[in-house]
């Protein structure tokens, strides 16, 4: 599946069935329509320091779509994602709570810390696919929970704080180890830049380069690209190391921007929540960034749901999910549609 | 471990051996269906919320398996009508049913609520050793039993089961030999969705009374994760649900002496799962496969060959 | 807007908790607490829960404290010791705003973690040591098997002390009021690793509790902010086995399984808030660090004490009869338990004998006490 | 009994597989069905075992009409295939074969199958343990388990789709010694073959295709001659030869071994020059895709020696053969020949080894002047899926680097109309003048006469023959083809 390709308006007429969708599960359980859509707008762009929140929060989501394009253009399921954060942020965590050290070296070796740990979470993903015979859906997945299994047993145990044995997390870095924000505002341009710079490279990677060329076509069509001379194994490892490199960033920016330490649900559900972006992009990753931007205004906005209307915190994550299931059925439908009429004028 | 704490591996995995059953049967047609843990929690709220309402256990079992069905159809009906990805699908409706679920099941948090009753087995119950660990359960538990048994049975002996393999092994031979493919496909998706439901609403009402966010604690994963260690053969997978309880409890066990392990254990279903792909990859281990009869279909297990493959007819 | 008299129907106090607000525990007892507040104060209660990374992983404590600052919040409470980075960060972000760290220690000028340049955020905390007292002595009243069992969540200074007390009170009432050897008492505690369940990261409780009746235990005390407890245990009396359960921080909890139910040892928030909130609206507000017994005249009075013990259905008549004395006696001080000689559970000395122990000692246990087994630390 | 095929039309969009054929066969009879590849045999059965609906036409067995929508109708009337890849269950017991897809009149029991399975074994001279795997069988035992299971079914019209392509020489002789059982038995049996002496030894008679359209039904034994002439038409013009300009020795092949999953080649020995073209004739499967993969470096040899330029180079990777000038063209264009979602661009720039970072406006530039020079009829922004096969194929030599040593070629003008191929021809006999040696595979004799210096005929994974195009003739290639040596 290409996820969601197409023209515009089939794009905004799946939109619209979503947004119906919804406005019929508000009806039904009483709660006034117009004024939770609004409350979705100003409760995510209302003020700079709503406006900055909700671009912290698409920063990870950025992140770990444009590591998911990468895998998936190359015709890769990388459901190892989450594992991959969570990687990038331990070694991230491991660097800021080890080394003493100025701000400046610090960053930078928490950023290159967090790029190799996922790198080295995505390696095994690979190896296990070529070496092992082991799907990267299947490979990626359990690895996945193996993470968070290394992440529990750091914070409940090495890692504990003093006299503590709680999953809860490590004791706070040192300010040293925290990106630095815009003052008054929880806002990172660091965190920002990383991500617009990863989205950049990676629309670099697949616009500009032989590389990204080369993922694609092996991503399309594995045999083609073999007897074209590309050593497809290679290249499936190359983008699962990347994309899992690409991903740890992320992790990074969880541990350095957000939490300041390190929690077992550090990933934030960010790999998964980045599939549905992806889905929605039609795996183009310029797309990726309103799509993440918007999915953080959802995320961001569905507070006041919580806090002025009293709705439940899920109810975001029900309209995300409406709009990615009804976009991929909608243009799946579309295609089918399209199929059967080619198939009836070639019968002709 | 005394027989007590051995009966609580037995019930607390035998919603586990539902959903793995029924996603046994699910991939045995050639359909992966990824949205358990998604499925499991919907079908755990809707099967707790309709006994709470009625006051009637069996009702919320069945909407529970109605719920996940419905969900599995869903996943049918992309791959078959609408050449969707499986995996794509599975992981959207994971994400959106676990979302749902919370959010339908707002009013039903914590509430007390009706739960399967227990019924030991006269006299077998009272066989000492066994007996108290497999039959003083309840109605449920003997029927995960019956469920094992049945679909061992059913899958190895009998004429619609070699139609379900079929399918799930080679869909243009079975074709070809009259079986309707995609109806089966759709058919058992949906049974398999059934009884993973009932794996979610026997955990509300039987494992962990009642409903909450989140409710069914990662089952769904760990159910995908037994089908593979369980070499998709119902037995080998029910005995994989049981050592997953075990693992719950030796954790436990275990917490004095090792603290910081005993946290970590719960999660090894999921290298036991990868280590069973790496093992049945090995080209030494495909000869057993090829070469050995039940003994290794038991050990070796393998993949359905057309599994998450699409069937179109000539 | 913390100097100056507050309009009382424009009063509003940000709640924010860390469990959902219907868990019929420590969250639950918050919520209510907070809007026994509001009600008397007028104005009114802002609230947003499951504010932890697992749930809510977009939402942290600083970004809700500034949105309910900019809905107008007088007062902000923050609920959980698991929000102690955050609610730190928000008060230093907002010196003006008064602030209240529940189950915090950062106001008290002679603890360890005092942080005198937080000048608007206060602490509050009930002396649940005595409700867990009389929860260990309804245990051990009720326990035919001696076998107690402790479903803890995670070790820290507070879950040490509370465990501590639980058995302290068993202890005595086993020894004291039932006249048996210690030796034929086991008490123990196993811990999930967190406040609640999550999935895939702490123990599930549920198979705790399960393990602790299969092993023999007849009496379960929880210490976690959910029922899994007396859900449990009420499952296992349906299936005719002789288990009872001590829920933990809500009052209505018992009725999870009321006839399992020993009672339950809950906070009262309400009259702690209602008085903080008064303050704010007279511009008042001073933080300080309050850590309040329960009102001995009436343990369950809604209106004057922060922590009660509501006795359950599943008490007989005589250990209810037993366990009234042992209240009266706390209540009459005639009885400390936190009284030397007291051993850890190393073997290594706490308090000498006829010492008794002070806030200080209690507050900061490091280690669990003689006669409890379980984990201290992970260390 | 008899099965009678009146006016059975069948067509793939604007290809007409068959075309109006009728055919009336008896019982008892073994009946040929012959024709080059592509001719219509296939087609012609799938319809007769209902895994295609004609468009129009009727079949009728013993005078009723069949009404078949799926094979089962057909198993149900009395009439089952044997396709060349047989539809077994390879985890599956060989009676499990028997059972799966029973029809619900039929009794589900493993024990008196066994029985079965065991008397229909003995009658036949099988070889089939009712309990053994089908993963542990030959390709000839799994044959031997359809066919049992088909008659256990109650065939008694048995068609085989090219049985004999995957078998051993034993096996082929068991099985042809099974045929004429049945046949004996009252059988009915339809026998898809290319092979001339198969046909001949153990058909009553044939049904020749060509192009869709039924040629002749002559009964056997008639001369072989007359039966090449029948499927390949007769050659009375005279051809222009390839005038190409032979070299020096460049690629030597000194017995190597080369196979995959499907096929195998064996015992290849050839020396080829610079500038020469080596045509491969043979059936599909006789190995000469895998002979082509294997000079190209597309696939190891697991025997043999192959030098390039007297130098040793067996064992260099793929990658080195690409950068020393070899290229290989798959027939399948589109599963392996291009990549279906790139535009012609983005191809050029994927085949152009050119620096990391792509320049796209020289790529397309690249891309406009090759579609100019080849007449492609496609923009740069095209894919390949919008093209036709004959501009898929243009664009496939356009895409080739320019100096070559060695291009291996799989069936050059397959699906093009003649123009299209007159222009492939033209620009690859221009590529041989330049010193490019060519070694192709085609089913189309007139092609292989027509281009080649050389014609090497492959059958059954070896070389059976080694032809200079001037001295010989399409009757000696179309019977070196179907295995018989004149
Ligand atoms: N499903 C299909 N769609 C489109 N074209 C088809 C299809 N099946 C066959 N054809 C075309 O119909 C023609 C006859 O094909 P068929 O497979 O019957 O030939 P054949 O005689 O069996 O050849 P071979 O000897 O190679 O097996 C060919 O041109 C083929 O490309
Ligand atoms: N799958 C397709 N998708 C889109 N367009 C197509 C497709 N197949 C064919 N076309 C369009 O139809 C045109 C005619 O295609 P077709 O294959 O019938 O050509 P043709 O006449 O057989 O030519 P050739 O001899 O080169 O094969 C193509 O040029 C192309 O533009
Ligand atoms: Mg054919
Ligand atoms: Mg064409």
């Amino acid at each position: 599946m290409k996820g969601f390709t197409g023209p515009i308006y089939s794009y905004l007429a799946a939109v619209l069935v979503s947004m119906v969708l919804v406005s019929l599960l508000l009806a039904l359980f009483r709660i006034p329509i117009f004024e939770t859509y609004t409350l979705l707008i100003t409760g995510s762009l209302g003020s700079m320091t709503k406006l900055g929140d909700t671009l912290m929060v698409s920063v990870p989501l950025i992140i770990a779509s444009a590591s998911l394009v990468i895998t998936f253009k190359a015709g890769l399921w990388n459901i190892g994602v989450e594992g991959q954060i969570i990687a990038g942020a331990v070694a991230a965590s491991f660097i800021a709570r080890e080394l003493q050290m100025p701000t400046q070296i610090l960053l930078p070796a928490m950023i290159g810390a967090g790029f190799l740990g996922g790198a080295f979470w995505g390696l095994l993903v690979g190896l296990l696919k070529i070496r092992g015979g082991v799907n990267e859906i299947f490979g990626g997945l359990g690895l996945d929970f193996v993470a968070t299994g290394l992440v529990v047993y750091l914070v409940i145990g090495p890692w504990s704080r003093k006299g503590i044995a709680s999953t809860s997390g490590t004791e706070p870095f040192h300010e040293n180890a925290w990106f630095p924000t815009v003052e008054g505002f929880r806002l990172s341009p660091l965190a920002v830049s990383v991500s617009l710079l990863v989205v950049l490279m990676v629309i670099f990677v697949f616009n500009r380069t032989q590389f990204g060329l080369k993922l694609r076509s092996i991503g399309l069509n594995p045999n083609s690209s073999y007897r074209f001379g590309i050593p497809t194994s290679r290249y499936i490892l190359t983008a699962l190391v990347l994309g899992g490199a690409v991903a740890g960033l992320a992790g990074v920016t969880q541990v350095a921007s957000i939490h300041h330490r390190l929690v077992p649900s550090i990933s934030g559900g960010y790999g998964f929540l980045g599939i549905l972006v992806v889905l929605l992009a039609g795996y183009r990753p310029f797309l990726v960034i309103p799509i993440a931007f918007f999915f953080s205004m959802i995320a961001i906005g569905s507070i006041q749901w919580q806090l002025r209307l009293g709705l439940h915190s899920s109810l975001g994550g029900v309209f995300q999910g409406t709009l990615v299931l009804s976009v991929v059925l909608i243009s799946a439908m579309r295609l089918l549609r399209q199929r059967r009429e080619k198939h009836v004028k070639t019968e002709e | 471990m005394n027989p007590e704490t051995l009966a609580i591996v037995i019930s607390y995995a035998t919603p586990l051996v539902f959903a793995v059953i029924g996603e046994t049967i699910t991939e045995k047609a050639g359909v992966v269906n990824l949205s358990l843990d998604g499925s499991m929690l919907l079908s755990a709220m809707t099967g707790f919320a309709v006994s709470f309402t009625t006051g009637n256990v069996v009702l919320g079992l069945m909407a529970g398996g109605l719920i996940s069905s419905n969900i599995a159809l869903v996943i049918a009906f992309s791959s078959i009508r609408l050449r969707l990805n499986q995996i794509a699908v599975g992981i959207v409706l994971t994400l959106f049913a676990a979302k749902l679920s919370a959010f339908l099941g707002q009013d039903f948090v914590r509430k007390p609520g009706p739960s399967v009753q227990d019924l030991h087995i006269p006299v077998l119950g009272d066989i000492p050793g066994i007996g108290p660990i497999l039959f003083q359960q309840n109605l449920l538990v003997y029927s995960s039993y019956i469920l094992v048994g049945f679909f061992f049975w059913f899958i190895f002996y009998t004429r619609q089961g070699l139609n379900l393999q079929a399918v799930g092994e080679r869909p243009e031979a079975a074709y070809a030999r009259g079986i309707d493919v995609n109806k089966l496909r759709y058919f058992y998706t949906a049974l398999g969705g059934f009884l993973v439901g009932l794996g979610g609403a026997a955990f509300s009402l039987d494992v962990k009374l009642g409903w909450s966010d989140g409710h069914i604690a990662n089952f769904g994963w760990i159910a995908l994760a037994i089908v593979i260690f369980g070499g998709w053969h119902p037995i080998r997978a029910a005995l994989g649900c049981y050592l997953f309880g075990l693992l719950q409890l030796v954790a436990l066990k275990l917490q004095p002496l090792f603290p910081q392990l005993s946290q970590v254990l719960p999660i090894i279903p999921f290298p036991l799962m990868i280590m069973t792909l790496v093992f049945i990859n090995h080209r030494k281990i495909q000869y057993l496969i090829l070469r050995n009869n039940v003994f290794g279909r038991f050990i070796t297990g393998r993949a359905p060959s057309a599994l998450g493959e699409s069937f179109q007819r000539l | 807007s913390s100097s100056g008299d507050i309009d009382s129907d424009s009063f509003k106090l940000g709640l924010i908790l860390v469990g959902p607000q219907n868990d019929h525990g420590w969250s639950q007892a918050h919520f209510e607490g907070a809007s026994y507040a509001v009600n008397k104060t007028g104005g009114e209660l802002i609230t947003i829960d499951k504010v932890n990374p697992a749930d809510s992983p977009n939402v942290t404590v600083p970004q809700i404290v500034d949105d309910m600052i900019s809905q107008g919040a007088n007062l902000i409470v923050a609920t959980s010791d698991d929000m102690k980075d955050g609610v730190l960060e928000a008060a230093a972000a907002h010196p003006d705003t008064p602030m209240i760290w529940a189950s915090g220690d950062t106001a008290w000028s002679d603890g360890e973690d005092y942080r005198s340049d937080l000048k608007s955020l206060g602490n509050v905390m009930g002396k649940m040591e005595y409700g867990k007292m009389i929860a260990g002595c309804a245990a051990a009243l009720q326990s035919d098997t001696g076998n107690i069992s402790y479903l803890g969540p995670l070790i820290n200074a507070e879950t040490r002390r509370l465990v501590s007390s639980t058995y302290l009170g068993a202890k005595y009432c086993w020894e004291t009021v039932k006249g048996k050897s210690v030796s034929d008492l086991k008490f123990k505690v196993t811990w999930i690793g967190f406040w609640f369940n999550i999935p895939g990261v702490t123990q599930d409780p549920t198979v705790v509790v399960n393990d602790f009746i299969a092993s023999g235990s007849d009496v379960i005390i929880s210490g976690i902010d959910t029922t899994e407890a007396i859900v449990v245990a009420g499952q296992a009396a349906d299936s005719g086995k002789a288990v009872w359960a001590i829920p933990y921080d809500y009052e209505g909890a018992c009725s999870e399984a009321a006839a399992v139910c020993l009672g339950v040892p809950y906070f009262n928030w309400g009259p702690s808030y209602h008085k903080i909130a008064k303050t704010v609206i007279d511009g008042n507000f001073k933080a300080s660090f309050e850590w309040i017994g329960p009102d001995w005249d009436d343990m369950n009075n809604h209106d004057s004490s922060a922590i009660g013990f509501m006795k359950g259905d599943g008490l007989t008549s005589d250990n209810s009869k037993s366990l009234d004395e042992f209240i009266e006696k706390l209540a009459k001080g005639d009885l400390n338990l936190w009284k030397g000689p007291l051993n850890y559970q190393d073997g290594s000395a706490f308090l000498p004998d006829g010492k008794e122990a002070s806030d200080k000692d209690i507050w900061y246990l490091s280690m669990l006490l003689e006669g409890i087994e379980g984990a201290s630390t992970t260390e | 009994m008899s099965l009678k095929l009146l006016n059975i039309r069948k067509s793939f969009g604007t290809i007409l597989a068959n075309d109006d054929i009728s055919v009336e066969i008896g019982q008892g009879e073994i009946h040929g069905l012959l024709g080059e590849n592509g001719a219509g045999k296939s087609t012609l059965v799938n319809i007769i075992s209902g895994s295609l609906t004609s468009d129009s036409g009727t079949i009728s067995l013993d005078g009723k009409y069949l009404d078949m929508s799926s094979p089962s109708d057909a198993i149900e009337a009395g009439i089952g295939i044997l396709h060349q890849e047989p539809l077994v269950f390879l985890p599956f017991s060989i009676v499990d074969n028997f059972l799966a897809g029973l029809p619900k009149s039929r009794d589900f029991d493993r024990k008196l199958l066994q029985d079965d399975v065991r008397k229909i074994s003995q009658e036949y001279g099988f070889d089939l343990d009712p309990n053994a795997l089908a993963s542990n069988l030959t390709v000839g035992e799994r044959q031997q388990l359809e066919i049992a299971r088909l008659l256990w079914m109650g065939a008694r019209v048995l068609i085989l789709d090219e049985p004999t392509t995957a078998i051993s020489e034993t096996q082929r002789e068991n099985l042809f010694t099974t045929i004429k059982l049945l046949a004996a038995n009252g059988m009915s049996v339809i026998f898809v073959s290319h092979k001339l002496d198969e046909i001949q030894s153990i058909c009553d008679r044939v049904t020749v295709l060509r192009k869709g359209s039924l040629i002749d039904t002559p009964t056997l034994p008639c001369p072989t001659s007359e039966l090449v002439n029948l499927m390949f038409g007769e050659y009375t013009q005279d051809i222009p030869q390839n005038q190409s300009v032979i070299g020096e020795n460049l690629l030597v092949l000194d017995g190597i071994c080369v196979k995959d999953a499907n096929s195998v080649i064996e015992e290849v020995h050839c020396k080829f020059s610079e500038g020469e073209i080596i045509g491969l004739a043979g059936l599909e499967g006789a190995g000469q895709r895998i002979l082509l993969r294997g000079i190209a470096g597309l696939t190891k040899c697991y025997r043999g020696r192959i030098f390039f330029k007297e130098k040793e180079i067996t064992n260099q990777s793929y990658k080195w053969y690409m950068e020393n000038g070899f290229h290989y063209l798959p027939a399948d264009r589109e599963g392996e020949g291009l990549i279906q979602g790139l535009t012609i661009t983005e191809h050029f720039a994927l085949a152009g080894n050119q620096s990391q970072t792509i320049d796209w406006n020289k790529a397309a530039q690249l891309a406009e002047d090759k579609l100019r020079e080849y007449s492609i009829r496609g923009t740069v922004t095209s894919k390949p899926e919008d093209l036709s096969g004959g501009n898929q194929q243009r664009l496939l030599l356009a895409l080739m680097p320019d100096n070559l040593s060695v291009l291996s070629m799989e069936h050059p003008t397959r699906g093009l109309d003649i123009e299209s191929a007159e222009w492939i021809w033209k620009e690859l006999l221009e590529r041989s003048k330049n010193g490019t040696t060519i070694i192709f595979s085609s089913s189309d004799i007139d092609e292989l006469i027509n281009f080649s210096d050389r014609i090497l005929v492959c059958f059954s994974g070896t070389i059976i023959g080694n032809l200079l195009s001037k001295e010989t003739t399409p009757y000696e290639i179309g019977s070196l083809i179907g295995g018989i040596h004149s």
